[in-house]
């Protein structure tokens, strides 16, 4: 339907908005850092450079030293948090734990194997099903068992999660038909078609989401 | 024979400091400070120094602005840039407009071999010195 | 529906999402920034205080002070950046010029009259309802004038959004029974409800949006 479209068009651009946003206020104050503290720093390197070139008095050298020495360290203190303000890759690993970390109840194995080089949009996406996955496992499964495993190739990845929570014979049935109650499930579907890929859901010992994305 | 240098940074600051430690050196002479783009292109026609060490970012005329002025008319002239951080956008302009490279103002230490080796054809990126291009 | 409902539910939580990103991501920023290089430029002006002390060079004696102000402005600036990293306000006028400025093929006249005391969730759904009014002047009006007029009374304040494009009859008809083709005017409805208020659409001389907000 018209609306079901719109919705798919909005999960997929939260994402891209959301990351889009902390970018933009990233970008922002690392130019305020860097042309306001930058600035000031740098020159009073600078001044100090000069004042340790006309300096005759021997006892003050050794702390003008150390003074010069503490500078340095603030100034590649500031530099290095404004590269890391610039830089917008996303940390995969990072983002995946602490969505697993929600999970308190249960017992979690993970088996993440992957690098850092995935596509962008292959990380929003993983990043969105894992999410969607986590909260279905916290709202509806009734096991105690989680298993997460991330699995990267050279030209597609695959994430698997599942639960040892038992399915109702009802929901068994919905879901096996594709009809499903939520947007949960059908949105983690969109976000595997997104990166040409799939989604499929077992509802065998347990529930099991199946991704595979390609790029 | 010294080298002589024009000083040009919008901060008075800046370029007293720069004048002290450049001026501890033998083979150098500090022949003129400036404090705009504008100062930059009037005082270069009056003085032809040996270098110019100037400041990318200043206010009315920046110096990327002031390099290209005096490159168009003299295409011999030595420029080196000041800048607070090696910057990849500043790199690429600077490396458009034919100046000798960009040096780190806070970097003083690497100042007097970076200037000779400007001077003497050398291209400086940051505490880099490359032969050629 | 239900599928609506979700609808409704991820379009409130986007803009809340999205400003807690960027919130977070700036706390971050915040910390880092004032514990390192903080930390590291009170040393420097503790040190600078003892050279002072000790110094028996006169000559330096003007280039010392001239390094004491230096440092002194650096970490102001510093506390000053952090400060603004920490600071949470939604700067309404900025945002509301930002959408604004989007409108380059019309003639605009603005009459923004509101304090920016304005509750948080107010200020979310105005400038949600905005960005959605004026994303469809640019996609659907044949006019080329658009007024915007924002004012705020003791506990509501009204947006009307105008253009002088008329409407055709069949879309006269469909906005008249309430039924959109997209899901824009719907979300302008849901911020509104969202804030106890209500928006309303009327198509003679153009087209104008009208939303009431209480708080
Ligand atoms: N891990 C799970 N264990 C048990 N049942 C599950 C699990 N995941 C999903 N389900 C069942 O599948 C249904 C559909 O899930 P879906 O995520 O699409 O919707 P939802 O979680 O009910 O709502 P929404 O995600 O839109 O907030 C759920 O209502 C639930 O009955
Ligand atoms: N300023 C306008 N001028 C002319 N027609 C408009 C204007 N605003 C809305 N409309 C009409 O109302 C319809 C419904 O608007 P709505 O914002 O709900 O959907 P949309 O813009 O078509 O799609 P969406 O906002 O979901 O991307 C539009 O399709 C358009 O025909
Ligand atoms: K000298
Ligand atoms: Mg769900
Ligand atoms: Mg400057
Ligand atoms: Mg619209």
């Amino acid at each position: 339907s018209l609306l079901k479209n719109k919705n798919k068009h909005l999960v997929l651009e939260q994402d891209q908005q959301i990351h889009l946003a902390t970018l933009n206020e990233r970008n922002r104050i690392a130019r305020e850092i860097h042309d306001n503290v930058g600035h000031m720093l740098s020159r009073a390197i600078l001044l100090l450079g000069a004042i340790k070139t006309m300096n005759s008095d021997e006892n003050i050298m050794p702390q003008l030293e150390m003074l010069s020495n503490t500078l340095d360290e603030s100034m590649e203190k500031m530099r290095n948090s404004v590269h890391d303000l610039r830089d917008d890759s996303i940390d995969l690993a990072k983002n995946f734990d602490d969505i697993i970390k929600e999970l308190t109840n249960f017992q979690v194995s993970t088996e993440l194997d992957f690098e850092n080089n995935l596509p962008k949009e292959v990380k929003f996406s993983l990043i969105g099903i894992l999410k969607e996955g986590v909260t279905n496992i916290i709202k509806h499964s009734k096991g105690d068992k989680v298993s997460i495993i991330l699995h990267q190739n050279r030209n597609f990845c695959t994430l698997t999660i599942s639960d040892n929570g038992e399915l109702n014979s009802d929901i068994k049935k919905m879901i096996q038909s594709g009809i499903f109650e939520g947007i949960g499930l059908e949105n983690i579907r969109q976000r595997a078609n997104a990166c040409n890929g799939d989604a499929y859901f077992y509802c065998n010992d347990g529930f099991t989401i199946f991704a595979r994305l390609n790029f | 024979m010294q080298k002589s240098i024009l000083l040009i940074d919008d901060d008075e600051l800046i370029t007293m400091s720069l004048e002290m430690i450049i001026s501890s050196k033998e083979e150098f002479k500090i022949v003129g400070k400036g404090h705009s783009g504008r100062e930059a292109i009037d005082f270069y026609e009056e003085l032809k120094p040996d270098l110019v060490l100037m400041d990318i970012r200043m206010e009315g005329m920046n110096g990327l602005e002031a390099a290209r002025e005096i490159l168009k008319k003299h295409p011999e002239a030595t420029i080196l840039f000041l800048t607070t951080f090696s910057d990849d956008e500043y790199i690429i302009e600077a490396l458009k407009l034919g100046v000798r490279g960009y040096l780190l103002k806070q970097d003083y230490k690497a100042l007097d071999t970076a200037l000779t080796a400007a001077i003497n054809g050398q291209s400086v990126f940051g505490g880099t010195i490359i032969n050629k291009l």
